[in-house]
């Protein structure tokens, strides 16, 4: 095992990242940017190191940089998290040449399940299902019209590299098309440096089922079932559970070992993820591989008991997985939320700031995995990921109550969140009777803003603490005999302070 | 006694009157409380309203008063808001483009003197990995220019002004 | 289902109600002394009412108050939690009298298991192994003598009704069993208003085993596996975990039949526990029958999945158990450590008073639950437990690790407490292997209490504060002109508060 | 520059001594540390020592400091201990006994006047389900009794006190 980590991260999880280590006994160093010198992922780490100025590019971002500070501090292996360079090929080469262990999959499989057109022509190999449309890259405008006729509109045009939306158009007829070609490699090459797209047949209304497999330097690999992950906003997932109500025994093992073999073709070590589109007649198509830890994760280590974290870092020290495909199983439900600092009563604009109160829901099942204390600042620089509540139950019913009762006990002040959004995608009976897709927000979102019902309750509490701010502001301004001459509300009103049973 | 709050462009008169060891609170003249049993502690309030305690977190910010209830979070200011800090939609602004958030002003691709159209982009700011583009409220000139590419920026500050004809 | 519950109780254990509570849809009336008003207990209760001043006889064990207050709030059950009234048949029957659900045994029951030497004959005539030793109760001394001498010295006298070590004493030789029959007498009678007291065999350096059991209305049974709970300070358990590292399959399976026998031969109904010594050959003899939810019950629902305050009201509003035994299983391994507010440096001296900073440790497998928020006044009246830190992991060797690291980063500042001891015990070479049993921190306590090898670092850390304290004293004695003149610890050392990378 | 710390009973002398960026620490004359990069946030301190960087929780109140580290408390006093708030064992007090915890004052067996032997019980005082007894120094008449059975007492206050002849 290693002695030392880096932590090329920070948030949730590189928290989480320090906690595997401590619990397996491994050294940590962290890094931070100028305006993260004081961040909460630096609580958890033995050592702590400034990579550069406040902007990702110039910190988190910068490889030359995070080599050179892991070679100083003697770690032997980096942790790069999720985000930032968890994907990068590149970085996981450099970390290779400066031989240093890049805990994650090996480069060459890094690159190839990067390249999403690549990819598909290896999956499509193994006769394992993908979407019908291009399997190579052209600039050809009559290749991307005559497989779009082939396929049958509506399709769907992505950039080869990258993720999260980018580059992405959704096109419904021949005449949109070659605009919408264009604007994809636009927002591609501006997004990820590079214009390739591809187009294939859009599936409407799918379910977003991924599989979550570990796969150790000799060969062994296993699947940890799925997460379904089809609450998504703008192409982002924003709650996760597991099992999903959209498989059965049969499709669920049938899907799991599909991923294990795409896993096994693009020779992939470590923890990683085969993302699959469910359409509305059960038939899966391999659509992308994740190849880092996700932030959905822990929904899999509540349900599997298996440490996803801890795992990848014994798969990069050389140990093997010795957990056996037929001694996995899935106990109770776990649902995932993922809080953001975000405004959803605002067009969820993004809301860095101070937090200024900070309670945590805690409890039997309930897990937090956070990035920020009270009175910390969120910078705007980064990801406005602030932490994630995750649940467990015994049933899926269960879980759901759970999960609603921990995010309406969970207390963020000074910025906006989206823990009241969470909250009613919670209590929504579509998301009740689990039968949902991708498309649900978008469909229901006008529905799950707070309609400020309670907001009398709010004001009448908000207004005590006004009258108590005026009195207090009244009593500076003045001297001891104009205060009584006033009429402050809070003499009209009287001393609530101290009032008890 | 009475206090104003604004939740967003929404004004609430609230009035507190004591009765004994009740208060009652009306709200806009509509919706009317009677609360009991106040008891203050460091970030959390709790009263009696009928068979219920509520207990709920708040916090204070100059002008600001926070209040979290049912999992939502408000943000109330207390006094009338200035051009600054205030929260409205860019176009009603008239003769410039400001940003909601901070962020980083990532690109301004206009310059003095140009001539613009009605909802031609004058700013991009970025902030927390999304793109805000900020658009021309009607058709103008480009007046002043506040801040340069890279500039960090608060919100709601002036970035692009127009001359409008 | 129960539409309002009153929970007749405060601290960690009423939260953990109320939590329930409220993932049921149930809501919740909680209670307090004058003591309380701002208790930790009552920010998750729906309403709260006050039954009596601070001393525990004028509120929390108040049956009188506690009956009115519950009719007056239309709450149709209590859950009593532990220890006040919890297994106070008086209190029962109360409640089967006003027409009030009690969330436990049945009052025949409570009343058949509360005494210890009507168990053991009940016990005795099912079959299942009790200690040998007296069966009825006396005044003879010679009965007492001739049952020593039949049995064997060490022999144990105690109390019959109540428990936590109380009217016990161990007995090494005639001579000095009269006077410890009659020490022990004394002590009962002032701890439980009963001076009767029985003799049973000494067993020496026994492990404490305890088994978890559910009985419903409908006489449905399934027990829930063990939990060992060797590791005790003074008769108090402080440390539980389960599995039990002294039992085999075969073994529990045995304890865990004898311990269903036992709570149907009782006619129990609701969660119970059935305690067993186990000696140093692996014989089992029962012990007692813990009538209430247990301090430790956490760990159980962390192996089994099984959330047993939820099964508690189910039981109580008359649902069927669905657990099949076969379908039960333990998955991984939990422990728990409870957390007191007392000084093991000072002989574990009661250590009441104001909590100043408070930070919870979180993260995957940990789980707490607490009584305390940062500010909140510990009162001298109550019971010193402040909160327990219970955590899972898949081995017994990470879960110690996790518990370890757990209380390293638990931060309980302004009041003494124990745990820094509870994590020496984790990091103890004889826990770690496990093979402990009820005397193990009687014997090892010396080394258990801190040796203070860190105190360096913690003083470097208090001279800053207090370099700073200094400071700002110096700064508000003085004028601005006289703080220039004066050599302030503060300007001969530099401003380092905002110095960073 | 020199602090004076305590633990318990034990006596810290504590130099600070500034060095460029780095911080000499000099504790009783023997421990010896070179820190650096000292961060103080609203509870919590940090600072290098060789290769680690330490983050410690800390609270104050008045003339205490308190310390959290590696699950230890540490709570230190800055100034010369009065009587009250001192932690002593009650035997070396002479001719009083008080209660080392506040509490309450369950029973007093002795009146005034009594003659008691060295080790006599001459309070009980219970907190949170314990009982401790105080126990008679050495012998003595009862010369005063502070409080009566039933009464909230805070701790080292001297509850009996006696005549030693």
């Amino acid at each position: 095992m290693f002695k030392k980590i880096l932590i090329a991260n920070r948030g949730e999880i590189a928290v989480r990242v320090a906690r595997a280590c401590r619990e397996l006994g491994v050294a940590t160093v962290g890094v931070y940017s100028t305006t993260d010198k004081s961040a909460y992922h630096l609580r958890f780490m033995d050592d702590a190191v400034w990579i550069g100025d406040s902007p990702p590019q110039a910190s988190y971002l910068n490889i030359e940089k995070i080599i050179d500070v892991t070679k100083k501090s003697g770690a032997e292996a980096i942790h790069p998290g999720y985000g930032f360079l968890a994907e990068n090929a590149q970085f996981a080469r450099a970390c290779e040449d400066a031989g240093v262990v890049f805990i994650g999959p090996n480069s060459k499989a890094l690159a190839l399940v990067g390249d999403k057109v690549a990819s598909r022509t290896t999956v499509k190999a193994i006769g394992v299902p993908i979407i019908p449309g291009m399997e190579g890259l052209t600039e050809e405008m009559s290749i991307f019209k005559n497989m779009a006729k082939e396929v049958g509109y509506p399709v769907i045009v992505k950039a080869s590299l990258g993720g999260g939306g980018k580059g992405m158009r959704i096109v419904y007829n021949d005449e949109e098309l070659e605009s919408c070609v264009a604007a994809g490699r636009r927002e591609a090459k501006s997004a990820f440096g590079d214009d390739s797209v591809y187009l294939e047949k859009y599936v409407d209304r799918p379910r977003h089922v991924e599989f979550q497999v570990l796969r150790d330097h000799q060969g062994n690999v296993v699947h940890l079932f799925e997460r379904e992950c089809s609450i998504q906003r703008r192409h982002q997932k924003i709650i996760e559970e597991t099992p999903s109500q959209a498989l059965d025994d049969k499709l669920r093992a049938k899907m799991g070992e599909a991923a294990k073999k795409v896993i096994e073709a693009a020779d992939y070590t470590n923890a990683g993820t085969v993302e699959f589109l469910l359409d509305e007649n059960k038939n899966f198509y391999f659509l992308e591989v994740n190849a880092r830890v996700q932030v959905e994760h822990p929904i899999t280590e509540m349900v599997t008991g298996v440490d996803l974290v801890r795992h990848q870092i014994m798969i990069a020290a050389g140990e093997r997985i010795t957990l056996k495909q037929d001694e996995v199983s899935q106990h109770g439900h776990a649902i995932e939320s993922r809080i953001y600092a975000e405004d959803p009563e605002n067009n969820f604009l993004p809301s860095p700031g101070k937090i200024l109160t900070l309670v945590e829901p805690s409890g039997p099942g309930i897990r937090v995995d956070s990035g920020i204390y009270q009175g910390c600042d969120v910078p705007p620089q980064y990801d406005p990921i602030l932490s994630k509540v995750i649940v467990w139950a015994e049933t899926r019913s269960m879980s759901i109550s759970r999960m609603s009762h921990a995010l309406q006990h969970y207390i963020i002040l000074g910025i906006r969140n989206n823990i009241g959004f969470l909250k009613r995608i919670m209590d929504t009976q579509k998301f009740i009777e689990g039968n949902y897709h991708t498309h649900f927000l978008d469909e229901n979102e006008a529905d799950l803003i707070s309609k400020h019902d309670d907001i009398g309750i709010a004001l009448i509490a908000a207004t005590f603490i006004a009258s108590e701010k005026k009195r207090v502001y009244d009593a500076r301004a003045g001297t001891r005999a104009e205060l009584q001459k006033s009429m402050t509300p809070w003499r009209e009103l009287g001393h609530w302070e101290i009032c008890g049973h | 006694m009475e206090f104003k709050l604004q939740y967003f462009d929404k004004q609430y008169s609230v009035t507190l009157e004591k009765k004994d060891d009740l208060y009652g609170v009306v709200i806009n003249d509509e919706m009317k409380y009677q609360v009991s049993d106040f008891v203050r502690q460091q970030n959390i309030i709790s009263f009696r309203l009928n068979e219920t305690i509520y207990n709920i977190y708040f916090a204070e910010d100059r002008d600001k008063v926070y209040v979290a209830f049912g999992g939502d979070s408000f943000i109330f200011d207390l006094e009338k808001r200035t051009t600054a800090g205030a929260r409205r939609p860019v176009e009603e602004r008239g003769n410039s483009v400001s940003s909601p958030m901070p962020g980083l002003l990532v690109k301004v691709p206009v310059s003095l003197g140009d001539k613009v159209a009605a909802g031609a982009t004058l700013a991009i700011v970025e902030a927390m990995k999304m793109q805000n583009e900020l658009r021309a409220p009607s058709d103008g000139i480009v007046k002043k220019i506040n801040f340069k590419e890279g500039d960090q920026i608060d919100a709601f500050q002036p970035i692009v002004e127009l001359d409008i004809e």
